[in-house]
């Protein structure tokens, strides 16, 4: 076949938000990669003039509609660091345990939807079938499936009841038994290897130098995890970054998979670890200075970089998400790939558009 | 190879995984954050939660009585539910059920009288409150 | 008060300090654009190796175009179109510039997110 | 006289049977699933929606190719019921599927066109083991014509298993399921979305879908014909092989079309010589 331009999306089935590659295709092999962003932008930073610094929790809360609650708690943390609030040892081990949970649920989504992009659709209904289970926590305990909201500058408005936290580990087992049924599929399974070993590779160096982030710098072999940071509760939870040598998709699938598992770990540890007491503090002011902060999101590092001027609105936030870092990766991993493979590469980066446009 | 048979072959036995919706409703958590109501015969109007919104979807006439929240902007977060003085705000543990046109939460109260007026208050009070049982 | 540790760098000095610390192994997460004042922008350029940060503090007045340092780091490419769009900063020698419509369109002409001037792109 | 008659059944059953084919096929993915899934029915739903729909079209072409593939899809069914001769058959249906890549091909849409590079493909990749197995009939009973081969006296499946075998890899193919659905594929989920049949729509998508059931019918028809000494035989033995199609969809992923051609021809041209080497040093 000569050589065609095809339209990869705004809107493709295979993918989840609004991203255009228009790809340069000869024979069913990709040339070229040009993406065009923009159909989901919204200027949520620009909110911070008008919308005061403990309103801006649940906007930033909204920029990703899969890990609100992990920019809600990078977005806190930075305004209790630069206000010196300190945070109760509870609200920290709760703030762990809501995130670890946005955690798994985000890549049993990706793992559903990565399936769907190599034409597994079994496997993707057995993934979002058990996603539902931490859904089903996360309303249970903080009043909603996605967009907990718990996150307070200071500590976090909900708790975790003894019954609850029971309950809790109850349905985790489930969901790791679950998930384990799974692994031999997703890590063995003749097709699936068939289509995702070799694909989309990605150098160490390569990763590096294009500054990718989270699962995609790890599935290149780079051992880099904010969790390391310890942030939050993470300094009294035994914890390891996943890695996978080769840098195709295989290895950014097994990455993910397997920080599903460990994720289920990292939440049973912060249950059992977590000590009684407050889980908010009081604070007068408002902030002033300025400072980066960075977490661990599903998708990679999440940076924030705020500043104030003594006011209660922010003068400046800036957010760069994950997937803002994996976009120039995945335009150096198209190139040379199958047509087919196209959406089995886009998502191995996991993209999230609404993050990326914010 | 296909490591995937035992597992579809297990659901072809097993159990449903999915509701037929309409018909069987999984019962509500008690935590959820559903549908705002004002139990608007305590509101005393002081707008606290106007002003806490994120998404200012709430707007108060303090002369007239009047508390509207727009459920097209509210995010059901909850801040307004802490942040109200009296505790008047509350969550329904559902949602809020599907409309065919846009339709605000309005609820008609009394505002609270400077303490002399209190008595001819009282006596409008009742009359209010039949009408924001609508 | 907390304060971010930065290196003060000019226009002319950015791109040198940047290959500076992309051979010395560090790795470049990201850029963040100030509107500090009516007559000045501030860039900031972070980078990271092996948790530790440093960041490049680049100050310059509005209406002059900064050199591009994605010829240097391609990984830059979207963050300097991103800031042509919200802030109408133009910088020269950027191999991929999508001319302030990467998220807008293209009737778009001002700069949403400066907060002191509506200033129009270049 | 009693071929027509059998043949003019046929062609008004084969629709009839497909579609609720197609339902069940539906239901029993839903369970593998672990969902409700459609009504049985929903098949035929769909289609009495679309036929139901406005109109549009790229060209006339397409609309032209649309009838050609359900006419031809008819006729070889029905020449399948009046116990034609399957080699007639064979080219009746290959004209039908190539007039679907025709359409495809009319219409400048992109995925349009790679869609109708893949059935092309996929076509070549199908057609050959195909007709190996009518040679293998031939080899088996001495004749071409489906009457002849019904007067057979044993099953055909065991003097012809491989070649049995191969036909399954033409019914996966015909079938659009995991790991064939390249060209298109039930849901939308896919690079192409819906490859060769995206630019269809309204009454002719209904159609195409009409002519899918035909298509069904004959494959399905053909794996009958290794069980044709009893009724029983034969339901058994096409429920095991639909059965054993959708759990094949549900355990495999989609693959690509150069893995197609390397494991179709090599495997599928290997089986089929074995197998008739084997029926005609047998018969001799």
């Amino acid at each position: 076949m000569a050589r065609t331009i095809i339209p990869f999306g705004p809107q493709h089935p295979v993918l989840p938000e609004p991203i255009h590659l228009k790809l340069v295709v000869e024979d069913e092999i990709v040339k070229e990669a040009l993406p065009q962003l923009g159909y989901v932008h919204r200027g949520l930073e620009k909110l911070t003039e008008i919308r005061d610094f403990n309103q801006m929790i649940q906007i930033v809360e909204r920029v990703c509609g899969i890990c609100s609650k992990i920019h809600a708690m990078c977005f806190c943390q930075g305004v209790e660091e630069m206000m010196g609030i300190e945070v109760p040892e509870r609200a920290k081990f709760l703030r762990v345990i809501w995130s670890e949970l946005h955690r798994i649920h985000s890549h049993l989504l990706w793992l559903g939807l990565y399936a769907d992009a190599f034409g597994f659709e079994s496997v993707f209904m057995q993934f979002w079938r058990i996603r539902e289970k931490i859904m089903d926590i996360n309303e249970a305990t903080a009043g909603n499936r996605v967009i907990v909201s718990v996150n307070v500058v200071g500590g976090t408005r909900a708790d975790l009841s003894p019954e609850q936290c029971n309950w809790i580990l109850q349905e985790l087992d489930w969901v790791e038994k679950e998930t384990k049924r799974l692994q031999a599929v997703m890590l063995d399974d003749y097709t699936v290897k068939k289509r995702t070993v070799g694909v989309g590779v990605l150098t160490r160096e390569q990763a590096y130098a294009l500054g990718a982030a989270g699962p995609t710098l790890r599935g290149s072999g780079v051992a880099q995890d904010m969790r390391q940071f310890k942030y939050a509760a993470f300094d009294k939870i035994d914890f390891a970054p996943v890695t996978a040598p080769d840098g195709d998709c295989y290895s950014r699938g097994k990455v993910r998979f397997l920080e599903t598992l460990q994720s289920v770990d990292l939440v049973r540890q912060a249950i059992s670890r977590m000590p009684q007491g407050e889980i908010a503090t009081k604070f007068k002011g408002n902030p002033e200075g300025e400072l980066v902060t960075r977490v661990e999101q599903p998708r990679g590092e999440l940076l924030y970089y705020l500043k104030g001027n003594g006011t209660k609105f922010l003068e400046r936030v800036r957010i760069r998400t994950p997937t803002f870092a994996n976009i120039p990766p995945l335009l150096a991993m198209l190139p040379g790939c199958e047509l087919a493979d196209v959406p089995v590469i886009a998502l191995s980066i996991d993209p999230c558009i609404s993050c990326t446009e914010r | 190879m296909a490591f995937m048979t035992g597992n579809v072959l297990r659901n072809l036995m097993g159990k449903y995984s999915t509701r037929l919706y309409p018909i069987e409703i999984r019962p509500a958590f008690e935590a959820y954050r559903g549908e705002l109501y004002n139990e608007i015969e305590k509101c005393i109007f002081c707008q606290s939660c106007a002003r806490k919104c994120p998404s200012q979807c709430i707007s108060i006439d303090k002369e007239a009585g009047l508390w509207t929240c727009d459920p097209f902007a509210c995010v059901y977060c909850g801040i307004c539910v802490e942040a109200c003085p009296v505790n008047c705000l509350h969550m329904k543990s559902t949602h809020r059920h599907v409309a065919t046109e846009r339709e605000m939460i309005e609820q008609k109260g009394t505002p609270p009288k400077p303490k002399k007026k209190a008595a001819d208050g009282e006596a409008a009070a009742p009359a209010a409150e039949k009408k924001a049982k609508k | 008060m907390k304060t971010l540790d930065t290196i003060t760098v000019t226009p002319e000095t950015v791109v040198g300090e940047v290959a500076k610390l992309v051979t010395s192994g560090w790795r470049m997460i990201t850029m963040s654009c100030v509107d500090l004042s009516p007559e000045q922008f501030e860039v900031l350029y972070h980078f990271d190796k092996e948790l530790a940060e440093t960041h490049l503090r680049l100050t310059f007045p509005k209406g002059m175009a900064i050199p591009s340092v994605t010829p240097t780091l391609f990984m830059a490419v979207l963050v300097e179109n991103e800031i042509k769009d919200h802030f109408g900063v133009c910088f020269d020698g950027l191999p991929l510039d999508f001319d302030g419509k990467l998220y807008l369109e293209e009737e778009v002409k001002a700069t949403p997110f400066c907060k002191y001037s509506t200033g129009t792109k270049q | 006289m009693t071929a027509i008659i059998l043949g003019i059944i046929g062609i008004l059953l084969a629709p009839v049977l497909g579609g609720l084919i197609a339902g069940l096929d539906r239901k029993v993915t839903a369970r593998m699933q672990s969902r409700f899934g459609p009504p049985i029915l929903q098949p035929f739903y769909d289609v009495f929606k679309l036929f139901g729909k406005e109109p549009a079209i790229v060209n006339v072409w397409q609309v032209f190719c649309a009838y050609v593939y359900v006419a031809s899809a008819a006729i070889s069914v029905g020449l399948l019921f009046a116990g034609g001769d399957l080699l007639l058959l064979f080219f009746v249906q290959a004209v039908g599927a190539v007039f679907l890549v025709f359409g495809a091909l009319a219409a400048p849409s992109p995925y349009s066109q790679v869609g109708a590079h893949r059935e092309l493909l996929q076509i070549l990749a199908y057609e050959p083991l195909i007709i190996l197995v009518f040679v293998g009939f031939y080899l088996a009973t001495g004749s071409f014509k489906v009457a002849d081969i019904l007067a057979h006296n044993q099953p055909l499946l065991l003097q012809m298993p491989l070649l049995f075998l191969v036909l399954g890899y033409a019914l996966t193919i015909k079938l659009r399921k995991s790991p064939f659905d390249l060209s298109t594929s039930h849901h939308g989920h896919q690079e192409l979305v819906k490859g060769v049949l995206i630019e269809y729509s309204g009454p002719y998508l209904a159609l195409v879908e009409v002519a899918h059931w035909y298509e069904t019918v004959l494959v399905l028809g053909l794996c009958a014909l290794f069980w044709h000494t009893s009724i029983f035989g034969m339901a058994i033995l096409l429920a095991v092989t639909y059965f054993a199609e959708v759990l094949l969809d549900n355990v495999t992923a989609r693959m690509t079309w150069r893995w197609m051609l390397g494991y179709v021809w090599g495997i599928g041209l290997a089986m089929s010589a074995v197998n008739l080497v084997w029926i005609s040093f047998k018969g001799a």
